[in-house]
């Protein structure tokens, strides 16, 4: 495995770019390269938000990739921007929740999420984006799941309530998603 | 734990840099793409008995510099290209006045308002015109989170040593990316400040910072003894990194910043199809490494600059290949950032043509 | 019959026109619009007074508000 | 059904919609100020000047002709348009407390003495909204920000400042005057005000200042914003008028008649030196 | 024969002679401040500020550690020595009218609101001395200078700016007074009044005005300098202390002490656009 | 009347020359040695019912242009090297904006305070570092008062023509020298002003001037229009002087401004005593006149830039000689002006090491 | 008696010393200094009160007074 | 005659700019080439100015120059900077009102004249200025005496009083000295 790269899209505040960060901790602390770059479009709030993780064990060229060999998608927006820019045979974690479409390519290896529902039954629509992250971390092995669990509980440490735990639940449920879809 | 392994955004890490290298005093003015760092300076300085202050300007805040660069403390500022454009008048003022400082340049797309996407297009501003009359400043252009960590280090010491102030240039890429950092161990070297205004000592010299000099000889003689140490940097301070320059490739890629970075991943697939292509990655833009570039100058057969701006840096180059070679340029501008793929089709383009 | 008219595109949910409305007309509704938020909606219209509250506080200048011209009572 | 019109949006206002985070006032105010240039009739002779702040695109929503200025700078390019276009035209100015406080405040105080002919409007949210949400020289004491994450401390940044106080101090300015847009009874008071600027416009300096949330920046909904201006920023920032026809300045006119340097007085040769 | 010294030169002026033209009273200030540091035998411990202006070698004459400013920017830079320096030094900026209240009006308004513990010594003479006699801010309606040559015209330039009513308007400031050096009584008061500052500053943001002649800009004499200074100026610019312990702005302190947003509202996404 | 032979200081004659080619607005802060522009114009533009304003700073003067440029009339400032560095920030949004008017640029000794004496410093700040971002400025650069009173009406036309601010760059010298001039009649030409923000005409487009584009791709869009423009101002607006050139001469001095002159009364000495030395002077510093320099490297041996500075324009002249010939430099600064003896000693000296 | 003592050189004949003396005691001397000034002198100066008045106003800090201390008289 | 070049010194206040001008101002109106060029030290007033007034049949190169033909001065400091800077054989006019000592060169050519007792016996000692102009226009018949006479009255026409009455008697007083000592 010699280079990883996703990149992580949605609205602003559904937490695309927390966790692009904490799966770019998890990979450093396995001692990889990471690069995360955050990209935020024209708009305004509310607009589409994205960040690229790049994971290595070279150091990292560009920190942008024009196409990536994933993409997680939250919202509508972001599956029309991103599926096209995905590599051939590429990965796509859809959020069902939240977006409509089934993927228009063929050649991908697609994931369906109902993110936000699973976060919901976790106990917090706001840990959708985790289930995310889970269902991408299953399918690609790109850390291994115990540091980005520890990544995420260092993340919510200090945090009031037992917001580290909700987020773990639903990191893991999607991971099972991710997981299954792995095959 | 000075090694441990952190992720940091660039801002951030430039800001953790500083204060680790001894700079305790922060004056600024809140632009996009850099207000990490006025913020991480907000919440840090007062937790190590250092001062954040915001200022109500940059001009405002360039002055500050001036002020406590004068009572001899270590100090930055940092800003966006506008911004920094407000600083040029007291910019000047600091080379004259001989106080050192360092400012952080996180460029964006300009001229004028332009918009925040990541830039280099105040190479020219930075390395030529950063305010009036005969002066230089040592500008260092970091290509990794990384480097712009060890590069506030070197940037201290380097505006103590020459007394003169230090600009750190990056683009917004750098600025808003994170990547892993370890911070060095603090610098032993120390620095004489008995030129500070501080309080004249009784019995013992004043100290008066100042550029005026009506006498135009008398001014002759300190723009020439500021040109002594301006001579002594070019001498000194050219930094550079040639990567995969061993084979002498016949095509050398000229770029600094996060696009060397963007060109090193194009050299990788370049390489990979069997192109030979090396890149010059000027790391001071002031003093910019002629010394270095020359020695590479007869072996290649073709340089291309690439830079997210219309050609700026190009020029320095030209001026050092001195048309022994051909020197063509190819960029992005107004914010937008060169792809792999780009540059891989260029290369190639022009190879082609060149009869490769 | 006073009349409230929602350009619910513009809607960014806000919520102050709630607030603003004394006869507590206005909810968010279950929809979504392009932008991705529940635009507003009214309800019990024939309660408008057509005070304009509404559309006076609105930050987007979604909301129009008419009066319905009753005939004049003789004399 | 006959029916007439309670409340329409202006058609001096664009169709684009509004860059703005939702419930943020900077939306009421640009209404209220088309609204003005609506009833004057005065679309085809009016020059805006935006600031850099959120308001930046503040050319794209008000239809007619727009100069942007350089952050803080909306005075001085206020003043070249002013003293540069016929005397019908009006010319104004649409600032945050960023632009026209902290970096423009030379411009905007000079432009105030000077008498420009201008309508300088003032929105105060007492933070840096655009920028991500730092202090701004209006945020109050105790007030967090990305820069005073532990509240403004007064002892290290001083207290706000008070703009249409400071104003008050110059002889030229016709009217200055500070409203909020905090409810529907406050916005209509504000259009009032706007409308009492315009019309004096042409007779000198004219400025007013309008209290706005920043629920993006303060961290509050929409309507905890409301309610928070009315609570912690009026208490400091009193809505008033301070200067309008019939309430001016004692301090106009106090100078002496006999100013003239006299012509024979012994000149000394020019002056030839400077630093 | 016994004797006592009714009046000698300060040992904290240097000794070399003034640049200044014959009567003007530059020198008067620069001996008074000399004397202020001598008197409380802080030589040692004061950092002066020069300005751009007829002033801007001031540190030839006052014998203390000096930095040079750009025009207009010396409260930037004291600002930056004063958070720098151990607590007991003393620093003062000394600037000229066009200095201060015109090219550097940003600066020295946030320097005083943000209460920096500098002494600000603002030399009105109502003209650009250094450069030849052009109009400042605060020309007198009607004066001739070089840049008004028909004299001021208020309905162009607006009325002169009085800085210390400006300032008064500030929450920070703990002493703010003008003074005028065209008389011996009028110097000595002055004198106290710097005393005054110096006195303070350790407290805050001081500021003295004071008002002062320019034979060469007015084209006067130098006793006429003094006459018409107190014919016209003073009539504009009062000699009042505005400001000083005991005579604080009842505004200081009418905020709501529920300032603190909260925490739990729920928080918009960072901002990331701008202009 | 407008034919007649006046003797005027360089600085009172680039005011008039302003006002006869139409500029009836002036904003502007006093600083030396440029003073009796803004006081020329203070008298005179009353006369003519235009507008003079002293501006509160340089920054404030630099931004009123901006206004004024933008409701379509013609519109100047000037100041000198400190003040213009202020005006940094402005000159590139005027850019960004696509705002005519004129900078008048009258340099003095630096850098910070420096002196008030003549100098040529701040060609590296306005050919390359006025300001943030991609852009350029056409620096016009004066050499008699005559030709200064020439170029006031040129600066208007080209600012006019290309909707970019334009500069007339001076030195102390030119600005305080009294000469016989005549005004030349006004030029017919008309330029479109349908751009202007003068009110929105019922019906038509409106009028928007700004130089954001939030969206980087339109900017670089923007960019890259504003570059085409620059691109014809590169082939067309090359102007320069080659005097005593016809017998290509070994030795070439190239210099600017005032500087130009002094090196012709040199020239002259050395051509009395035999030495075939002449001279390049470019009149626009910025586009460099490439194409008029590139034409006498060939027939050339020696090439010695002389400024007053330590070495800025020489840069210009080194990339165009491009290593084919040596290019040496000899210049004063901090005020100091060379003398006809300094530069006549200098020419031989180096012509005997070449061995002529 | 009372002293005061003049640093010609410092002088720049400005005048205002004279004005300033209610005894009127100083006036400008024919002699020039070494910058071209006609500097001030003192005649009569037994009748000096020593008020010190022209020191303060001097400009140039070109005067130093002296006020002699009389013996006390008895009591 | 092809050039002549003169510097003009003395205390600011002296007037020496504006003889400077009005000879410039002659020298144009003969049709020739001039350039004017001021010059302040340092110093603050009181100090030392001059100027140098270049006029030529060809166009004028350095309005500076090292070593001028002639040199007009008006006080010590004066003669002290300009008198070693004349060319040889060269010109000095000495003002000897103000200057109680003689040149110390023995090459140059020296006019001695007691400018302000001369201009106060004319009616104002501040047309000292005027008899130097003439004495040097005496010697060096730069332009002829009707040109300058007339640059002297247009330059005061419009100022209160006779002083270009005044100021064209003084210059033709210090006119009769020059042409005397041309010998
Ligand atoms: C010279 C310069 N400095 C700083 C900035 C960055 N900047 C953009 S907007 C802004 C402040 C905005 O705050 P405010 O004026 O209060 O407007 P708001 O967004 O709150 O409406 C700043 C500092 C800039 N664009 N230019
Ligand atoms: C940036 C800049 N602008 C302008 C100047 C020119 N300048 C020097 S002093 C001065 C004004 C001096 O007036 P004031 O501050 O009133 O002092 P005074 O000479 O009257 O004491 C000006 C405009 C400068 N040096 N730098
Ligand atoms: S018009 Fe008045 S009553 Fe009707 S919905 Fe709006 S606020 Fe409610
Ligand atoms: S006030 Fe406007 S934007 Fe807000 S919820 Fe109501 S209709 Fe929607
Ligand atoms: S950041 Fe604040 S001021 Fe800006 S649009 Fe959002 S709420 Fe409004
Ligand atoms: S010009 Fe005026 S302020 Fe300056 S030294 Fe002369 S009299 Fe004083
Ligand atoms: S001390 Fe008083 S009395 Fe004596 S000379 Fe001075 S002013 Fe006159
Ligand atoms: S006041 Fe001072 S400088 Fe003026 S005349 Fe008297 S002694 Fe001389
Ligand atoms: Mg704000
Ligand atoms: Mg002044």
């Amino acid at each position: 495995m010699a280079t990883q790269d996703v990149v992580m899209a949605g609205f602003g505040g559904q937490g695309l770019m927390a966790i692009g960060k904490i799966l770019a901790k998890a990979a450093m602390e396995e001692g990889k390269n990471v690069t995360w770059m955050p990209s935020y479009g024209p708009e305004m709030r509310g607009g589409t938000a994205n960040c690229v993780v790049i994971i290595d064990d070279d150091p990292i060229g560009s920190p942008v990739v024009k196409r990536t060999q994933a993409a997680v998608v939250m919202n509508k927006q972001s599956i029309d921007k991103f599926e096209p820019t995905v590599a051939d045979h590429g990965l796509l974690v859809i959020n069902t929740s939240l977006i409509d479409r089934k993927a228009a390519r063929d050649d991908l290896k697609v994931v369906y999420v109902a993110a936000n529902e699973i976060a919901e039954s976790e106990g917090g629509a706001k840990a959708a984006n985790m289930v995310m992250l889970g269902a991408y971390l299953g399918v690609t092995g790109a850390t291994k799941p115990e540091t980005l669990e520890h990544a995420i509980e260092a993340t919510f440490a200090g945090k009031r309530g037992n917001l580290g735990d909700i987020n773990v639940r639903a990191f893991r449920k999607g991971l099972e998603v991710g997981l299954a879809a792995r095959g | 734990m000075a090694q441990r392994r952190m992720l940091m955004k660039g801002t951030e890490a430039i800001a953790e840099a500083a204060i680790r290298a001894g700079c305790h005093h922060f004056f600024g003015y809140p632009i996009t793409p850099q207000n990490e760092i006025p913020e991480y300076m907000s919440r840090r300085l007062p937790q190590v008995g250092g001062v954040y202050l915001q200022a109500e300007s940059e001009v405002a805040a360039i002055n500050m510099l001036c002020g406590a660069g004068a009572a001899g403390v270590r100090v930055m500022t940092s800003s966006s290209s506008p911004g920094v454009a407000l600083m040029s008048e007291g910019a000047s003022y600091m080379v004259g006045g001989e106080l050192p400082a360092v400012i952080v340049n996180i460029m964006r797309g300009g001229p004028g308002l332009g918009d925040i996407q990541p830039s280099q297009g105040d190479y020219d501003q930075m390395t030529r015109g950063f305010g009036h009359g005969d002066k230089h400043f040592i500008v260092l252009a970091p290509s990794t989170v990384q480097e712009a960590v060890d590069m506030m280090a070197l940037a201290f010491d380097l505006a103590d040593e020459y007394r003169n102030p230090c600009v750190v240039l990056g683009d917004g890429l750098i600025g808003q990316m994170m990547e892993p950092v370890t911070f060095p161990e603090p610098s032993e070297r120390t620095f004489d400040r008995s030129w500070a205004a501080t309080g004249k000592k009784p019995g013992q010299r004043r100290n008066i910072l100042r550029s005026l000099f009506l006498d135009p000889e008398v001014l002759e003689k300190h723009v020439e003894k500021l040109f002594e140490k301006f001579k002594v940097m070019e001498l000194k301070e050219q930094r550079y990194e040639a990567w995969m320059m061993d084979d002498a490739p016949p095509v050398v890629i000229s770029a600094y910043g996060t696009t060397a970075r963007i060109a090193k991943s194009a050299i990788r697939e370049l390489r990979a199809e069997g192109h030979r292509v090396g890149l010059f990655r000027p790391i001071s833009a002031w003093p910019f490494p002629v010394d270095g570039l020359a020695t590479y100058v007869e072996q290649t057969r073709l340089f291309l600059g690439i830079e997210m701006s219309m050609g700026q840096m190009v020029e320095d180059v030209r001026r050092v290949v001195a048309g022994r070679r051909p020197v063509q340029f190819w960029g992005r501008t107004g914010g937008m950032v060169p792809t792999v793929e780009e540059i891989v089709a260029q290369v190639k383009e022009r190879s082609a043509a060149l009869g490769q | 019959m006073n009349r409230v008219e929602i350009d619910g595109d513009r809607c960014k949910a806000c919520g102050l026109c709630i607030d603003a409305c004394n006869k507590h007309l206005l909810t968010l509704s279950s929809d979504l619009n392009a932008k991705g938020y529940h635009p507003i909606e009214i309800h019990d219209v024939e309660e408008c007074s057509a005070c304009a509250l509404c559309g006076v506080i609105c930050p987007e200048g979604s909301l129009a508000v008419y009066k319905e011209i009753k005939p004049k009572k003789g004399g | 059904m006959a029916e007439q019109v309670a409340f329409k949006r202006t058609s001096v206002l664009t169709d684009d919609y509004f860059h703005y985070c939702p419930g943020c006032t900077h939306g009421v105010a640009h209404r209220l100020v088309a609204e003005v240039i609506e009833e004057m009739g005065i679309q085809d002779r009016t020059i805006g000047v935006s600031p850099v702040g959120c308001s930046v695109l503040a050319y794209n929503y008000l239809d007619v002709d727009f100069v942007e200025a350089a952050h803080g700078r909306a005075p001085a390019v206020a003043t070249g348009i002013r003293r540069t276009l016929p005397e019908d035209r009006y010319v104004f100015t649409y600032q945050g407390d960023g632009d026209l406080a902290s970096i423009g405040m030379a411009e905007i105080i000079h432009a105030a003495n000077r008498g420009e002919k201008i309508t300088v409007i003032f929105i105060n949210n007492a933070i840096y909204g655009m920028t991500g949400g730092q202090m701004a020289p209006t945020t109050l004491p105790g007030m967090r920000t990305t820069t005073s994450p532990n509240g403004r401390d007064t002892g290290l940044c001083g207290h706000p400042i008070r703009m249409c106080e400071l104003l008050d101090t110059l002889v030229e300015p016709k009217f200055i005057a500070r409203g909020s847009l905090s409810s529907p009874k406050l916005i209509l008071k504000a259009k009032k005000l706007l409308r009492q600027a315009f019309d004096l416009q042409h007779s000198g300096f004219t400025f007013v200042e309008l209290l706005s949330t920043c629920p993006t920046g303060w961290g509050l909904t929409p309507d905890n914003s409301l309610a928070w201006l009315e609570r912690n920023m009026v208490p400091f920032f009193p809505m008033e008028v301070f200067r309008e026809p019939g309430k001016m300045p004692p301090q106009a006119t106090p100078y002496h008649p006999d100013l003239k340097v006299r012509d024979d007085a012994p000149k000394a040769e020019k002056k030839t030196e400077e630093g």
